[in-house]
């Protein structure tokens, strides 16, 4: 599985890309995001405000019910600010 | 037509191949977004802004554009239409985004350019990133533009 | 700022001449209103136009288009707006009009401009003579010009 | 008093301009409009229909109640179809 973080959750977390393997059980968006809190403090501060952070699976937005697996590009941001 | 680009773009150029030989067009609308110098953050103090760099999602940016102006094809009847989207580093004064739409009527031109913009602006994963004396800071997402965006929605069944 | 011109107007150039200088401007809107080569009268088999000629009423239309700019201006907080509207023979494909406002919010840039070109529509005087394979007509007023300017109207007090 | 006329009221009466003394009693737009219809069979086919006679006094729209006096400029024309 393929993670993309952008803009303050990329500086946050220290990291813009990478690929992990989440322990069985991480079968949704939610799923995911629990577990990269428990990977350590940068992670969880990053992501402790749900309301601030947008997921999209394989280039889509998507809610945290949304299934992930192994072979997904999942990519985490702040709300877009383009335009 | 979309595009997603580090570099300035010609507004004129632009808009003038937008409509090249096609002599039905009656009007052309467009918006161009500019790096302003005020700073988005509502302190009334705050320091001017020396630069904008913005960030994107390679591939999906791409992707949601195209998808904004498909939505706005089927909404209204276009004859041409044209988003041009920068990222990287910027100055007050320089083009972020241009775009344009051309129909036979103009409110068709107006609506369809005023819809993209809004939809743009809260669907194309870009983020901007503010350079001030004080240092850098991300902008946040306004509530106004999530407003503007939802008044295109349609009704729901 | 208005003017009205015999001259083709180069839409680049007239549009950075709007913003040069102001870093205050977060966007701009416009609208370029070209010569069709469909023509106006609603019978579907209308030849196409091959030329448009424009007349005008010289002093009352700079008077008008100043009147309506200051309008606009009253009505939105811009940086700078610009009215070219051109008269004479042109030809399909060729610009009659372009209107442009600036502004710090996208939505005061839209709403004005839409707002000048649909007074402009509807009290600027100028008349439309159109030439086709079958002669020359002069185009009627349309009811949903009228409509697109009431719509702007304060409410009566 | 300066009277202009343009596109079809124009080519039908056959002026783009001219200088008149309308008899005494011509103190209105109205009237000034029937005065005109009096003076032969094209200005009154020109300005038979008047919902498609616009009427402007010194450059500003006015209706026909609007007062006309001698140093006044009055320009007839269709509704405008610019933009």
């Amino acid at each position: 599985m393929k993670l993309l973080y952008f803009a303050w959750l990329r500086t946050r977390i220290g990291l813009a890309e990478e690929r992990v393997e989440p322990p069985p059980g991480v079968g949704t968006v939610g799923q995911l995001l629990d577990w990269l809190r428990s990977r350590g403090p940068g992670f969880a501060a990053a992501l402790a405000d749900l309301s601030v952070v947008r997921v999209a699976v394989n280039q889509d937005y998507v809610d945290v019910d949304h299934p992930v697996s192994a072979g997904d590009e999942i990519a985490l941001f702040p709300p877009v600010t383009g335009g | 037509m979309i595009r997603v680009q580090r570099e300035p773009f010609d507004v004129g150029r632009e808009l003038a191949a937008l409509t090249e030989g096609n002599r039905r067009i009656g009007g052309v609308a467009s918006f161009i977004g500019l790096v302003s110098d005020i700073a988005s953050a509502p302190s009334g103090s705050a320091p001017p802004i020396g630069a904008l760099t913005l960030e994107h999602y390679p591939g999906m940016t791409e992707a949601k554009l195209a998808e904004i102006e498909a939505e706005a094809c089927a909404r209204w009847v276009l004859d041409a239409s044209l988003i041009i989207h920068r990222y990287g580093r910027m100055e007050p004064g320089e083009g972020i985004v241009l775009v344009a739409t051309a129909s036979r009527h103009r409110e068709a031109a107006f609506a369809s350019c005023q819809f993209l913009m809004d939809w743009l602006k809260t669907k194309a994963p870009f983020w901007k990133l503010e350079e001030t004396a004080e240092g850098a800071a991300w902008v946040a997402a306004r509530d106004s533009d999530e407003a503007a965006a939802e008044r295109w929605s349609p009704p729901s069944a």
